[in-house]
């Protein structure tokens, strides 16, 4: 055993220095507060303790991976530098890493893990409601279940495709080597992972009762649970603003010559699009937590009524970071559809222009719509014709991309690739959540499919079947890219047809239950519900099947099965396909230069041609 | 093995990145982190002006709740300075006085210092606590991530500082150990052309971050002390 | 061993890890207070419960892990117990005695010092027959909403000698006996609560033992 | 009219996909959507439902009717699937009407929903405490009290008598005032077709005349703690002469615990404050 690999930055010293810091702070917290401040000797809970304990744990952990020897160094005026020490092998998946394709690998693998725990949940919460009145899950734990559901799926999603495919993807797209700030994109990896673990902790302090929304001021009310949900937040808040950053950086400063705005793949306009909301929204949501954290501590009023806030603030500035961030759920599966429909139609993507139009339209009134999510809360009612107008019209943005979509088909030669399997199903899926969207923006819709499962059942639409379906895209589509071998095609088809199949009808029912008086996040409801929620909950134990068949799938295909893909297996003309794989670890040996659009299907000399690029130009490579 | 890359590739092919990229990353995201921190701070502008606009019950702000604007304003003037004297600092390095940078840095260190000591001597000085009220919230936690930004930008001009100084005595063009920057011994390659490349250019990005900073103080101090 | 083996071990031993986490998971979640089955005793007009509870200030360590925190016990074969989820037979009269040795709190609502749907619309307090009491003086409230039970419980008075500290509570430091009878509709699972804000700490009153089921809330199942 | 190619076919089969889905959907579907015909803000829900659907129809149908299409028509023939499709790179006149068709259903829509939201007094839904939309002539106010766990009520009109149930009277506009003594709630009267928040310190109105008599159930429809899905209740709509013995029944019944109520108003701050104990 080497000791000093063991003693050096790695993940075991990440855990050790973690939970030593996690007691610390929890030490800490206890000196100062407690018995000297009234409140927590009554109740027996300390969130100063615990917030401290998190806050000195994360240090820990991060400092244990080797995030502190960077800073420090250049505190002691060390000049900056670009990367890290560049490890090889398996190991460096498990450390501080810069390499921007193993943090891509890092991504899909931690936010899978995350997404299964989220999809537990969702299983358990069915499981609960196959009963009108009985309780399997009593009801503060089922209202754990539920904000621990809403909230990993919400903040993990948000970086969904951005975290695993754009930080593996981009880069190569744009023709650059790296990112622009590699240290900030391993960090935006371990500070989801950290704030995962985070959340998961509630369970230990009492859980949290508020859902993924966390309302003033139930969230003042709330247990120790409450303190995992802020901290987990800040922290998806801090990572995606910093891969906000960082995306929108690459992008302007590390394009290849030739790559002009123009002929930036509809993927990375898709990318800038997200990351100018995560950008600037997530720092509101921090904001927003951290005034939540200054009530539940130093007993400030900002939401507190009695004390002269207000609960309306809170709702105000959690959904100026709220809408902005359903769009962040959005915006990468546009991108996704829209890359992958070329490829497996043959064709170029028809209105590129409008397209870009479109994520930058959705991306601009995102900005604009969120009172709607306050239709029936008593605020402001003079405003909503306005806030009505706005929430439709980002229909048509919306409209853009389908019409994008549709025009790319046409004439097309379509091959159903389990890829274009599921971007076809996000057109079905988002068409659904588009228009059940609109009962919820018209205001006398609203009244009755606020906060019941119709709305609930909407935004899963949007986010699952939009956003889901095009991550699995992605996986299909790009996996082999990353790994170099194959997903196996039949098990991906089965995957597929019982993902869709059951998805649709688990939330399609949903829209119908909500539309008759269920309400959201209610562990009872009426008895004339049961037949309707029985099938759904059948349906969706289907759902979650599917979702083992996929990981079956995956675990065979990459571990046993480990089929070669060679460079291109769908023989795409994108410039990512026309490197090896996997992708060497500096991308290109020389930097291309790009001569034009970034889909030259049907350019040139006509039929059956190759699949070679004949638009992207790499200087030959001097020979030794 | 395609014609755009294969496996072989070493790390020398990297290490011949142009300094310029890296100055450019360091003023885009300057500008980018400024815009973020904006929308941070513009969360509790909206939270002072909804609060004080609703005042329900009338205790937006007793009193006996009253900051002193002595302290607030000198706090304020603080990081101004600060900012300002950057401003000069880039001007001198950009005319290669790097003695008079450098001694502008470390004032502008001092002034930063005394901004965030003058804002805790506020705090433990005054006479109401986070209780009080919405304004007492709304002052309590915006005037504290102010400061914690102001340590942020203090810990940047250090860094920029620091590396002047640790390297004034070295030649520009000198040559360069290996795995210098990264620390990195087994690499056959510098990864760094001259540690000094990129000091101004990172001068410049503190700089403007700084003067966003100090716009902020500007707002800060007109709508928690002025209004 | 070769690869394969390698692999597949690996990937059992993935398995297992998950699934065990999994399950520690959602065992955690459904672990919850066993129900109490109150014996029924049969008498005239049909079957009848005695149920006997104590409300206390706060619970002790023995009984919780959050020591501070104000609870209802039941009194179980003479022992008193924190479990407040109680099993009770369908379409029955049930008399219950409440000692009650938390000190006064005062409702938010004070409509909820009037009691209702009790046998008699009335409960007796320290033997004293009454339908409504002081909303100030209130300590707990004994409510079955979906029974529309509801009982105020007034709380002992804050200068009370021999105030009781720690539970379970005997009955020679200072209390209130509070009785009253409801009966059980038909077969169903109904929560029970309490309406006053008495979590001390606790914005608005209602966090900590009001939001956790086994100390001012519970359940009764109805069978 | 002859049908030519790709663009007729489907431009055929939304036409009569279209003409086979509409009627379905105005004469089957709307009328039977709900929350129901029991109240006029109900009804103006189904009517705006019903109108919506009616303007997403063509669009739906021509999307799946496309879809199907191109799965059918476009997919790659047998050892054909490398050939490149036409390099069509977008057609600006189809990119036009799409805009132009898509920005006139959407202002329609704005438009619509916005009339019909004055129209029908708010549709149900709160309003805040001052009511843009309100209704002309004499009104019942109720006032609805979230707190954890539970919706009491009042009628300022009979005494401020404050009770456990919720009775109406039928053909009556009623002014509902929904507040709430702790947290945030909402109160969800699923068949009146009526929804708005319970904060604290806010007075959120919201109007509704019930039509026909009936039960109706509430229930909450804002995450507000342990009990939120618990929190449901049934309520009565009855004829006018019912709804007198019932008010005057619950008046003698409250009687000894109205000394100790206070004095009717629009909101409360009741102690004890912010953190009890």
């Amino acid at each position: 055993m080497n000791f000093r690999r063991l003693l050096g930055y790695n993940l075991l010293t990440a855990f050790v220095l973690g939970i030593v810091g996690f007691y610390v702070g929890w030490w800490l917290g206890h000196q100062f507060s407690g018995p000297s401040i009234a409140y927590f000797a009554d109740t027996g809970q300390n969130d100063i303790a615990l917030f401290l304990a998190y806050l000195v744990g994360l240090i820990g952990f991060l400092s244990g991976l080797g995030f502190a020897s960077y800073p420090i160094q250049r505190l002691l005026g060390k000049p900056p530098s670009l990367r890290e020490k560049e490890t090889a092998g398996t190991g460096r998946y498990f450390t501080l890493c810069t390499d921007h394709k193993v943090v891509g690998m890092q991504y899909l693998i931690g936010i899978g893990a995350f997404i299964f725990v989220g999809g537990l949940n969702a299983m358990l919460i069915r499981f609960e409601l196959l009963s009108p009145t009985k309780q399997t899950f009593n009801a503060n734990n089922y209202l754990t279940i539920v904000g621990l559901h809403g909230t990993m799926m919400m903040g993990m999603m948000t970086s969904g495709i951005l975290g695993p495919f754009a930080n593996y993807f981009l880069p190569i797209m744009i023709g650059a080597r790296r990112m622009a700030f590699p240290r900030i994109e391993a960090l935006t990896f371990w500070l989801l992972m950290v704030a995962g673990v985070i959340l998961m902790t509630t369970v230990g302090y009492g859980g949290f009762p508020t859902g993924w929304t966390g309302y003033a001021p139930l969230n003042d009310q709330a247990n120790m649970g409450m303190d995992s949900y802020i901290v987990f937040f800040a922290l998806v808040g801090l990572s995606m603003s910093l891969l906000g950053l960082n995306m929108i950086a690459t992008v302007v400063t590390m394009r290849a010559p030739g790559m002009a705005w123009g002929r930036l793949p509809i993927f990375v306009w898709s990318v800038i699009a997200t990351s100018v909301l995560m950008l600037l929204a997530a720092p509101v949501l921090i904001s927003t937590l951290l005034m939540v954290a200054l009530d539940r501590t130093a007993q400030t009023g900002f939401f507190n009524a009695q004390a002269g806030g207000s609960p309306y603030l809170y709702q105000n500035l959690f959904w100026i970071f709220g809408h902005p961030e359903v769009y962040i759920l959005a915006l990468p599966g546009m991108g996704i559809l829209l890359e992958i429909l070329p490829v497996f139609a043959r064709k170029p993507l028809w209105g590129y222009r409008l397209a870009v139009t479109g994520m930058l339209g959705i991306s601009l009134l995102s900005w604009l719509v969120w009172q709607h999510h306050l239709f029936v809360s008593g605020i402001n009612a003079d405003l909503r014709p306005f806030y009505m107008l706005s929430t439709e019209l980002i229909s048509l943005p919306t409209g853009f991309i389908f019409i994008c979509a549709l025009g790319t088909l046409w004439q097309g030669r379509i091959r159903f690739t389990v890829p274009m399997l599921f971007a076809l199903a996000w057109l079905f899926n988002f068409l659904i959540g588009g228009l059940s969207g609109v009962f919820l923006s018209d205001v006398p819709s609203d009244v009755t499919t606020h906060g019941s499962f119709f709305s609930m059942a909407h935004f899963h639409y949007t986010i699952m079947g939009g956003l889901l379906f095009s991550f699995f895209a992605a996986i299909y589509f790009w996996v082999p890219k990353m790994t170099g071998y194959a997903i196996n095609e039949r098990f991906g088809k089965i995957h597929f047809w019982t993902m869709f199949i059951a998805f649709n009808s688990t939330f399609g029912p949903l829209l119908v239950i909500g539309f008759l008086g269920m309400p959201r996040r209610a562990v009872t409801y009426a008895g004339y519900l049961h037949g309707g929620n029985t099938w759904v909950s059948i349906s969706a134990f289907f759902l979650g099947g599917s979702m083992l068949v996929f990981v079956g799938n995956f675990v065979w295909s990459q571990v046993f099965a480990r089929v070669p893909v060679g460079a291109n297996p769908w023989a795409s003309k994108s410039i990512e396909w026309q490197l090896p794989s996997p992708v060497p670890v500096h991308n290109f040996d020389r930097i291309p230069t790009f001569g034009a659009d970034p889909y030259p299907y049907g350019d040139g000399d006509g039929a059956g041609d190759s699949t070679a690029p004949r638009v992207v130009t790499a200087p030959a490579r001097p020979r030794p | 093995m395609t014609e755009l890359a294969d496996h072989s590739t070493d790390y020398g092919v990297v290490a011949a990145e142009p300094p310029e990229v890296m100055a450019r990353n360091l003023r885009i995201g300057a500008h980018l982190w400024a815009s973020a921190s904006a929308f941070f701070f513009a969360a509790f502008l909206f939270a002072y002006f909804y609060l004080r606009a609703l005042d329900s019950t009338a205790v937006w702000r007793p009193k006996h709740v009253d900051p002193s604007l002595t302290l607030g304003t000198l706090a304020a003037v603080s990081l101004v300075a600060a900012a300002v004297l950057l401003r000069f600092a880039v001007a001198d390095h950009r005319a290669d006085r790097l003695n008079a940078w450098r001694f502008k840095g470390a004032i502008v260190l001092a002034l930063l210092l005394a901004g965030v000591v003058l804002q805790i001597v506020e705090w433990s000085t005054q006479s109401f606590g986070p209780t009080d009220g919405p304004y007492a919230s709304v002052y309590l936690g915006w005037t504290g991530l102010l400061s914690l930004f102001v340590v942020g930008l203090l810990y940047w001009v250090e860094t920029t500082l620091a590396t002047s100084f640790r390297y004034r005595n070295t030649r520009r063009g000198a040559p360069v150990p290996a795995g210098h920057a990264s620390g990195d011994g087994d690499r056959s390659d510098p990864d760094i052309e001259n540690p000094l490349s990129l000091i101004r250019s990172e001068l410049e990005a503190v700089s403007f971050y700084a003067t966003f900073l100090s716009g902020i103080g500007i707002v800060t101090w007109f709508v928690l002390y002025v209004l | 061993m070769s690869m394969r083996v390698q692999k597949a071990l690996a990937t059992l031993l993935g398995i297992v890890v998950v699934g065990i986490l999994a399950g520690i998971y959602v065992t955690s979640l459904t672990g919850g207070p066993t129900p109490y089955r109150v014996p029924v005793a049969a008498a005239a007009g049909g079957r009848s419960v005695n149920l006997t509870i104590q409300t206390v200030a706060a619970v002790g360590p023995k009984l919780a892990p959050n020591a501070n925190w104000v609870s209802y016990l039941v009194r179980e074969h003479g022992i008193w117990h924190r479990s407040t989820v109680w099993t009770l037979p369908a379409n029955s009269l049930i008399h219950v005695t409440v000692y009650q040795f938390d000190g006064k709190s005062g409702l938010r609502n004070p409509f909820l010092a009037q009691a209702r749907g009790l046998v008699g619309d009335a409960f007796t307090l320290n033997g004293k027959s009454l339908s409504t009491i002081n909303p100030d003086d209130a300590s707990h409230t004994f409510a079955i909403p979906q029974l529309g039970v509801l009982v105020p419980l007034a709380g002992v008075a804050d200068d009370a000698e021999n105030q009781c500290d720690v539970a379970p509570c005997p009955l020679s430091t200072a209390h209130n006996t509070i009785t009253f009878t409801f009966r059980t509709g038909k077969k169903g699972h109904y929560r029970w609560q309490c309406f006053v804000p008495c979590a001390a700490g606790f914005y608005y009153g209602f966090g900590g033992p009001m939001q956790t089921i086994g100390y001012m809330d519970g359940f009764v199942n109805v069978v | 009219m002859r049908l030519q190619g790709h663009a007729g076919r489907i431009a055929a089969l939304t036409v009569v996909g279209t003409a086979i889905v509409l009627p379905l959907v105005i004469f089957v579907l709307g009328p039977n959507m709900p929350p129901g015909h029991r109240t006029t803000g109900a009804s103006s829900q189904v009517n705006d439902n019903t109108v919506l659907l009616v303007v997403m129809t063509p669009f739906t149908v021509f999307i799946l009717a496309y879809l199907a299409y191109a799965i059918f028509a476009f997919r790659a023939a047998a050892g054909e699937e490398l050939r490149d499709g036409p390099p069509i790179r977008g057609h600006m006149p189809s990119q036009i009407a799409w805009l132009v068709v898509t920005s006139a259903a959407v202002l329609f829509l704005a438009i619509f929903g916005t009339a019909e939201l004055f129209a029908s007094n708010g549709a149900g839904g709160g309003e805040g405490p001052k009511p843009i939309a309100k209704p002309s002539g004499p009104v019942l106010p109720v006032q609805v009290i979230g707190q954890q766990w539970e919706f009491t009520f009042r009628y300022p009109t009979y005494g401020g008598v404050e009770t456990a149930e919720l009775v109406l009277p039928v053909n009556r506009q009623i002014e509902f005032h929904v507040t709430s003594l702790d947290v945030i709630h909402s109160f969800w009267a699923y068949e009146l077709g009526v929804k708005a928040d319970a904060n604290p310190g806010v007075d959120n109105v919201a109007y509704v005349k019930a039509t026909k008599t009936g039960d109706f159930q509430i229930r909450c429809a804002e995450l507000c703690g342990l009990w939120h899905g618990y929190m449901f209740d049934t309520g009565h709509v009855v004829d006018a002469a019912q709804f007198d013995t019932w008010i005057a029944g619950e008046r003698k019944q409250f009687t000894p615990v109205e000394k100790y109520l206070p004095r009717y108003s629009v909101t409360y701050s009741p102690d004890p404050q912010v953190r009890a104990g």
